[in-house]
C-alpha cells in the first residue's frame, strides 16, 4: 500500500488553516507533533465517560480507568519490546524521566567513576547529569563530533573507561538530525560494564526502537514529540537496574506501607510513580501509539527520509544556504543558516509566510557553541508533511532571504 | 525641530502605507539596514539591552539638554524596531524622553503583532531608553 | 441566585450514566473530580487549532500557545492572590510540588534542624519529607490528633521550636475531611521562623484560598481534584524562598547557559520548569478555574457543606455506623466503618448498585494506624452531587450492611 | 466422590440460578459466611496469600494422596471466592489440583466481573492453592 499523506493530513484538523492569510506549513514538530483526530478524541471520550482515580479503587469507573492504562502500560512495552510491562515507568517527560535516573544514581555513583555524554545532546540529557556530577564529584565526559555533527569514535576508549558509570546520549539529535551509532557506542559501555541511557525523544516520532535487541539499560520517549499529549514520557529500565535505584519522588501510591516514622517502597513500577498519574496523557498516548503503528513507523520514516533529502537538494541551490549537521546518516531535521541573516529573522519572516519553524539553539547550547554560530533555523518533518509544503517552505525562504540581505 | 508626538505621528503615516505585514516588516527591515551601526569596539556587553532575544546593544549620551542615542542589533527586525525607536527619541531633551507616551506602537499594531518574547524585546528596549533618559536629566 | 445544581450536571456529561444497570452516583470527589464540558472542549480546542510547543517559538502557534498558558498563569496567581505569576509554577501535581520543595531544601536543612508535619497527612505530604530527613539528618516531627481526627494544638511549642525549618501541613484532611487550624499553626511557625508549607490538594476544590492573607511560603494544587485535567499541578512560593532553592529537575528551558562543563538556572519560574511543560494541562486548568469561579467557591463550599451535613446525620440512623472523624470544622468528606462489616466489602456492594466510593488508607495509613483501622469507606462530596444522590447512596448502603451482616 | 470437574459444574449450577449480580455477591457472601473460621492462633502472617487487596489467608495439609484446604479473610467477599475455591478443591488428589482446568471462573463470569486488582487476587489465591498442591505432590 502506496503511503496517502492526504489522508493522513484529514486526520490533523490543526494543519488546515491559514497563518497570516497563507496556508499553515507546520514545520516545527521536532519540537512537538500535532495529534491526530484518533487522540484528541480518546481524550474526550475518557473525561466523557470513565474518568476516575486509579489502583486501589473498587468501583467500576476507577477499574476501567486502571485497565485502560496498564492496557497501554503493555503496549508500550510491546513497542519498544521490553520484557515486562512493570519495566515501563510513566513520567512527566524525558526531561523526568533522565532526571529520575541521574537523581538515582547519586546512591551508586563514587567520585572516582565518571559520566559519559556527547557533545550533540539536548539540555536535557546535559544538566541531569551536570547536577549528578555536582553531588557525587565524579567526573563529566564527553564523545566529541566532528564538522558534520556526527559523533567521532575514535579514541573512544580513553573516554569510556572501567571507571564509566553511565553513558547517556541521544539515539537521534533534535538539532542537527544526526541518527547516532548506538551499536557501537553500546558496545564500548558494555565491555567496561558502564550502564547506557538512551534519550529517544526523536526516535519515538521516526525510528523502531527494540531496547532488548540493544541490550540498553534505560530508554526514555515523551509523549508529545509522538503525536500523543502533552505532560507525559516513558521511562524503561532494566528490572535489575530500576531495583537498586532509590526512588525520585516520595509520595501516593509508591509505597508499601507508610508510618510516620518511616516508609518502605512498593514493587516496580509503582515506586516510580509517585502522586496521580497523569490518566489521561496515558490514555491519549496509547491512542497515539495505535495511530503511529497503523501508519507504520517505517513507513513514516520512509516518507520523511524523501522530505528531508529533497528539501536538502533544493535549499542548497539557494545562494548563502548552508546546512548544519550533514551527517549521511540523517532522519527529519533540516538545520541551516543562510549567510547574511539572522535565523531570528528568517523564523519571524516565514512565520509572516504561514511557514512554523524553529530558530535559536534547539536546546543544544554546546552545539551552537561548537559551529561558533548562536543558533539555526530547524525545519523538522512529520508524517503529515509533504513535498508541496517543502515548494512552499523554499519560495517563503527565499523570499525572507531576498528581504533581509 | 520636529517633536516626539509628530516623529511619532510621521512613523504612523508611513505604515499606513502599508496593507500587508510583509510590507511593514520590509519597511522595518529597511530602515534597520540604514541605523548607523556600532563599531564593533563598542558593542560591549553593558550595553546590552536585557530581556531580547536577538542582541541589542543601546548606547546613550547627552547633547545639551538633549540625548543621543545610537544602538545594533545582531538580528535585523530587533536592529529596525529599535531604529524606529530612535528615529523618534533621539536628540530629544531628555526629560521629555523619560516620560514620553508611545503611542505609536499601539497605531502601527506592532505589539499586537509581535510575539510575546518580541513584544518583551519592544519593551525593554523602550525602558532602557528611558531609564537613560532619566539618568541624563539633571 | 439560587445553586442551581441540575444545571450544573448537565456540564458533566459523564454523571448521566448507568453502573450495573443502575444510575451512576459518583462519591470519590476526593481521589479525582469529573471534568465539565468547558474543560473538555478546552482540550480539545488546543488540539484542534493551536498546539505547538511553548517559550522560545517565532512562529504564531507557538505564540498562542504561550500567550495561553501564561494568561493561565497569571490567572493562578490572581486565584490564590499570590504577588507575582513568576510565584506559580506548574507541576506534575502536589507530590511532585512537595518533592521540588523537599528535595530544594536539601540544601538548606541541617541536621540540628527538624521538620514538622502532622497526624494526618496525606502519603504526598509525609514521603518527602521522610526522604529530606534521611539526607540531611534533620528530624522528623509531627502534631498529634486526637479522636476526633482534630489537630492538637497544645504544647505546639515543644513541637515547633527555633530548630523548626519547616511546617508543612495540610488545609484539609483528604481521609477525615477536617478543617485544620491553619492561622494558628502558621502563627506557630511564623514566632520561630520556621517556613510553611500548605498541602492544599482538598483545599482547590473547596475553600477560599489567599496565600498573602495566609503569609505561608509555599502552598499548592492539584488540577485533577479542581475539575481540571490530569498530570498538571501548582506550586506557590514567596520570590525570596523560591530563590534560594535550587532547581530539582535539570533540562530544557529551565538554565540561562548552558556549557558541557556547567550550566546556569534562568529566572523564576523556569528555573523549576525544566522539560516541556504539561500545555494541554495548563490549558484545561485553566478553564476549570474559571469554571469554579463561575460557580463561586463559597457557592460551592455551602452546597457541599449541606451534603455533609445531611448525610452525617441521615447515614447515623444506621445501625453500627461510625463516623470516622467527626471534627465539628469539616469540609466535604463522610468517611465511616459499619460495625461488623469490612470497609472493602462495602465499597464492592456499593458499586454494585452505581454508588462509586473509595475504600482503605486512602494514603494516610498513619491516620488508620491511629485508629486501629485497616481503612475506612469515605464518600467525598463535589458541587454536582445532590441530596437525592445521598439518599441513593444511604439505601445502598443499607442494603449492602444487611448482605454482609 | 465427585471430582474437580463434577464439583465445578455444581458450581456453575448454583450461580445461573440467580440473574442479578446482586444476588451472585450475595451467594458468595454466604458461601463465605459458611467457611470455617481459621482459629486467629493459626492466622499467621506465613499464611497471607500475595496480592489480594484484604487479608486471605490460606493453610494447605495433606490426607493421603489428596490435599486438605482450610482459609479465612478479613473481608466477607475475598472470604467467599476462597470458599468457592476451597469448595472445588478441597479433600481431592493433590497432583490434579496442580494441574487443574478452572473453567468454572469463566462461566460464572467471576473474572470478568471482578476489578483487575480482585481478579489478580483470585488468581493469586488459586496460584498459591496449586503451589501447594505441587509442593505435596510426591
Ligand atoms: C491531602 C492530599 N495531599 C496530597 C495528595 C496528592 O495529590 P496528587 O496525587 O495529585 O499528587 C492528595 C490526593 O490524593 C491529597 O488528598
Ligand atoms: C533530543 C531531545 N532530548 C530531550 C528532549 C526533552 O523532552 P521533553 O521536553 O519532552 O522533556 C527533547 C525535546 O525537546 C529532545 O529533542
Amino acid at each position: 500500500m502506496s503511503y496517502d499523506v492526504q489522508s493522513i493530513r484529514q486526520q490533523f484538523p490543526i494543519l488546515n488553516q491559514k497563518i497570516h492569510g497563507r496556508p499553515l506549513v507546520y514545520l516545527d514538530n521536532a519540537a512537538t507533533a500535532q495529534k491526530p483526530i484518533a487522540v484528541i478524541d480518546a481524550i474526550s471520550n475518557y473525561y466523557l465517560n470513565y474518568n476516575a482515580n486509579v489502583h486501589r479503587g473498587v468501583h467500576t469507573l476507577s477499574q476501567r480507568a486502571t485497565d485502560a492504562i496498564e492496557a497501554v502500560r503493555e503496549e508500550v512495552r510491546a513497542h519498544i519490546n521490553a520484557e515486562e510491562s512493570a519495566e515501563i515507568i510513566f513520567t512527566q517527560g524525558i526531561t523526568d524521566s533522565i532526571n529520575t535516573i541521574a537523581f538515582g544514581m547519586g546512591a551508586v555513583v563514587s567520585k572516582e567513576q565518571n559520566i559519559v555524554i556527547t557533545a550533540i545532546e539536548h539540555h536535557s540529557n546535559i544538566v541531569p547529569w551536570q547536577m549528578l556530577c555536582k553531588r557525587t564529584g565524579a567526573e563529566l565526559r564527553h564523545l566529541p563530533m566532528n564538522e558534520h555533527g556526527e559523533l567521532v569514535l575514535e579514541g573512544i576508549e580513553e573516554i569510556i573507561d572501567e571507571n564509566t558509570a553511565m553513558v547517556a546520549f541521544n539515539h537521534i539529535s533534535n538539532a542537527l538530525g544526526t541518527i547516532n551509532p548506538v551499536e557501537a557506542i553500546l558496545e564500548h559501555a558494555e565491555k567496561v560494564g558502564a550502564w547506557t541511557l538512551i534519550d529517544g525523544a526523536q526516535s519515538g516520532p521516526h525510528a523502531k526502537v527494540d531496547v532488548r535487541a540493544w541490550n540498553v539499560d534505560f530508554f526514555t520517549l515523551s509523549s508529545h514529540k509522538m503525536y500523543g499529549p502533552t505532560g507525559l514520557g516513558v521511562l524503561y529500565g532494566k528490572r535489575e537496574k530500576l531495583e537498586v535505584l532509590p526512588p525520585f519522588q516520595g509520595g501516593g501510591e509508591m509505597i508499601a506501607t507508610v508510618t510516620l516514622e518511616e516508609s518502605t517502597y512498593a514493587g516496580l513500577p509503582h515506586k516510580f510513580e509517585a502522586g496521580t498519574p497523569h490518566i489521561e496523557g496515558i490514555i491519549g498516548f496509547g491512542a497515539a501509539l495505535k495511530y503511529i503503528n497503523e501508519i507504520g513507523i517505517k513507513a513514516i520514516a520512509a516518507h520523511e527520509k524523501k522530505l528531508l533529502k529533497y528539501s536538502t537538494v533544493e535549499c542548497s541551490k539557494i545562494d548563502g544556504f548552508k546546512v548544519i549537521g550533514d551527517s549521511k546518516n540523517k532522519a527529519s531535521v533540516l538545520s541551516f543558516i543562510v549567510d547574511g541573516t539572522h535565523p531570528y529573522d528568517i523564523g519571524v519572516l516565514l512565520d509572516q509566510q504561514g511557514v512554523a519553524v524553529r530558530t535559536g539553539q534547539h536546546c543544544t547550547q554546546p552545539i551552537m557553541d561548537a559551529f561558533c554560530i548562536d543558533g539555526t533555523v530547524r525545519a523538522s518533518f512529520a508524517m503529515y508533511n509533504t513535498k508541496k509544503e517543502i515548494d512552499l517552505f523554499k519560495a517563503a525562504l527565499e523570499k525572507s532571504i531576498t528581504m533581509l540581505r | 525641530m520636529t517633536t516626539i508626538k509628530q516623529r511619532q505621528e510621521e512613523l504612523v503615516k508611513e505604515f499606513e502605507f502599508f496593507d500587508e505585514w510583509m510590507d511593514k516588516y520590509h519597511h522595518i527591515i529597511e530602515m534597520g539596514k540604514s541605523l548607523n551601526a556600532l563599531p564593533e569596539q563598542k558593542k560591549n556587553d553593558n550595553l546590552l539591552v536585557q530581556g531580547c532575544q536577538s542582541k541589542v546593544w543601546l548606547h546613550a549620551e547627552k547633547s545639551g539638554e538633549n540625548i543621543l542615542f545610537q544602538a545594533d542589533a545582531d538580528a535585523i527586525i530587533a536592529k529596525g524596531i529599535i531604529a524606529m525607536l530612535i528615529d523618534v527619541f533621539n536628540n530629544q531633551p531628555a526629560k521629555e524622553v523619560a516620560v514620553a507616551n508611545l503611542g505609536f506602537i499601539e497605531e502601527i499594531g506592532l505589539k499586537d503583532h509581535l510575539s510575546p518574547t518580541r513584544a518583551n524585546g519592544l519593551m525593554s528596549m523602550i525602558k532602557q531608553m528611558k531609564f537613560y533618559a532619566l539618568a541624563l536629566t539633571d
